[in-house]
């Protein structure tokens, strides 16, 4: 069973221009993971969002560096890690305020992580400034899959 | 390849028709901003932004409607959403936009919501 | 102008499920580089030939390995690496027979050599077969392309 | 996602026509291998493969007409290409598949190639 575990990664530029490139890169994965089509839209998402906010806040929009996107799949759960050496951040402090609140202060940002939480099953950090920043998102598969697995139909539940 | 993303915008009525296609993120979000800033300046505050051909939105794209959908109120007009597909919708739904922004099954359904924009043609 | 230099790095395991993520992969830096959809289709293909030698000789249709693709891009040409820890060959000593040879020989094979030779304008192997296996393979921008700029129409032959 | 590879066949008069779509790469030329071996070992000889929707082909899908073409000329019949677009018969021209298949711009006259084949219906 153990021998099902695959791994891909994928290296980038952090330019947001190869969002689509990584989008891609998840979505095809996901579908030969056997995930439906709109759970694998959202795990492209989640990583979408990941990359994202490295390339606008660990790297602040320097094109010159590089992002890491690894994926293991196994028969229980898809591991995405999505890796940096950019300064890094504290993620209990990132603010996760209302959607209301983010209107009447007319900030578009703040979305990011909470899409992120919202779709994955586990989500853990482990941030070396400028070293090594690592995003770790955890989604379960659905028959398995006792927290959060997504049921877009009913199920065998 | 399908990786681009293009807008075009045009009158219906007295409201203006913003039509988004492809794949809005943090690449493309730029130019959508750039469009609704424009409209807003030029005192065009009654909008729908037409989803029809949107395959993808992500927080950036997201944000761009959080960003104004507070101006265009306050100026007596708003941001509504049309023809969102269903896998686009789900992003939307998850942040719980339904609540706060308009969201029509077609575009002649959201200019209908605008009072009078029947009125004139 | 170093500074334009941008490396994309795509790994994956060794199963034929894998050739449409990698030429997705490369058409989209292809594409990011500047080249034609018709130029960037070839490259697509040459890579997905290195890429299939590489599963099915190099690693004997075993999936549980792994393929490495690295692409460079600067502004002279794109460079693309497939690499392997399977057990390589000599390829001087590949064959390249005639398509009527092989078709009179019923043979299948030997053409994926060959597509990659006339796609390409320069094709390098470094073998150390079990350890490391490296096809490097370069196409030059037409624009200041000398050798074998691939002139899909007359050209400046 | 348009990944997909697969294949249609129906008689045209006399004449078997295979249409393929989508991608034809190692992963899945075994499926096109076993279509066409089948054909043949049913006695059908006169084989056209309708391209119009096949979006890619590698070595591996060109080498299913090297292996068949033979034993189908030998058969009296023959495996003739059809309606092959042109980012796709770019790859068929850097082989010389051109000088040793019959490829055709439409079915129908990939089809009218075959003797009698106008005959029946
Ligand atoms: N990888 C990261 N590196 C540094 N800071 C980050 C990172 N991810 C998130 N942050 C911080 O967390 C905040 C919230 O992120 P997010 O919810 O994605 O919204 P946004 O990126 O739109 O501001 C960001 O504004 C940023 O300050
Ligand atoms: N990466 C590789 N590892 C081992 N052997 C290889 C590799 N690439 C090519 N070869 C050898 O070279 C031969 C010719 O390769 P090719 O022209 O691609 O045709 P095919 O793979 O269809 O036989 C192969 O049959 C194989 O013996």
């Amino acid at each position: 069973m153990a021998s099902y575990e695959r791994t891909f990664c994928l290296q980038v530029p952090s330019s947001t221009e190869n969002l689509a490139l990584i989008r891609e890169f998840v979505a095809a994965i996901g579908e030969q993971a056997g995930f439906s089509e709109n759970e694998t839209a959202r795990l492209a998402l989640a990583v979408d969002e990941a990359c994202t906010n490295v390339i606008e806040h660990a790297y602040e929009n320097e094109a010159t560096h590089e992002v890491t996107v690894r994926v293991t799949v196994d028969e229980d759960e898809i591991v995405f890690e999505v890796i940096d050496r950019g300064k890094g951040f504290d993620p209990t402090q990132a603010p996760v305020l209302p959607v209301e609140e983010l209107i009447r202060q007319r900030r578009s940002g703040g979305l990011g992580l909470r899409l992120i939480r919202s779709i994955m099953d586990d989500v853990q950090y482990r941030i070396v400034p400028g070293e090594k920043n690592e995003l770790k998102m955890i989604k379960k598969r659905r028959a398995g899959g006792a927290g959060g697995a997504d049921a877009a139909r009913p199920a065998q539940g | 390849m399908t990786r681009s993303f293009s807008i075009e915008t045009k009158n219906h009525g007295p409201v203006r028709v913003i039509a988004i296609r492809g794949y809005l993120d943090a690449h493309t979000a730029p130019q959508f901003e750039n469009v609704v800033a424009e409209e807003l300046r030029a005192g065009r505050c009654r909008l729908v932004v037409d989803c029809t051909d949107l395959d993808y939105i992500s927080s950036a794209g997201l944000g761009v409607f959080m960003t104004f959908i507070d101006e265009a109120r306050q100026a007596g007009g708003d941001i509504k959403l049309a023809a969102i597909q269903p896998k686009v919708y789900q992003i939307f739904d998850v942040l719980g936009f339904p609540a706060l922004f308009d969201i029509q099954p077609s575009v002649e359904q959201a200019v209908a919501r605008f009072d009078g924009a029947a009125e004139k043609d």
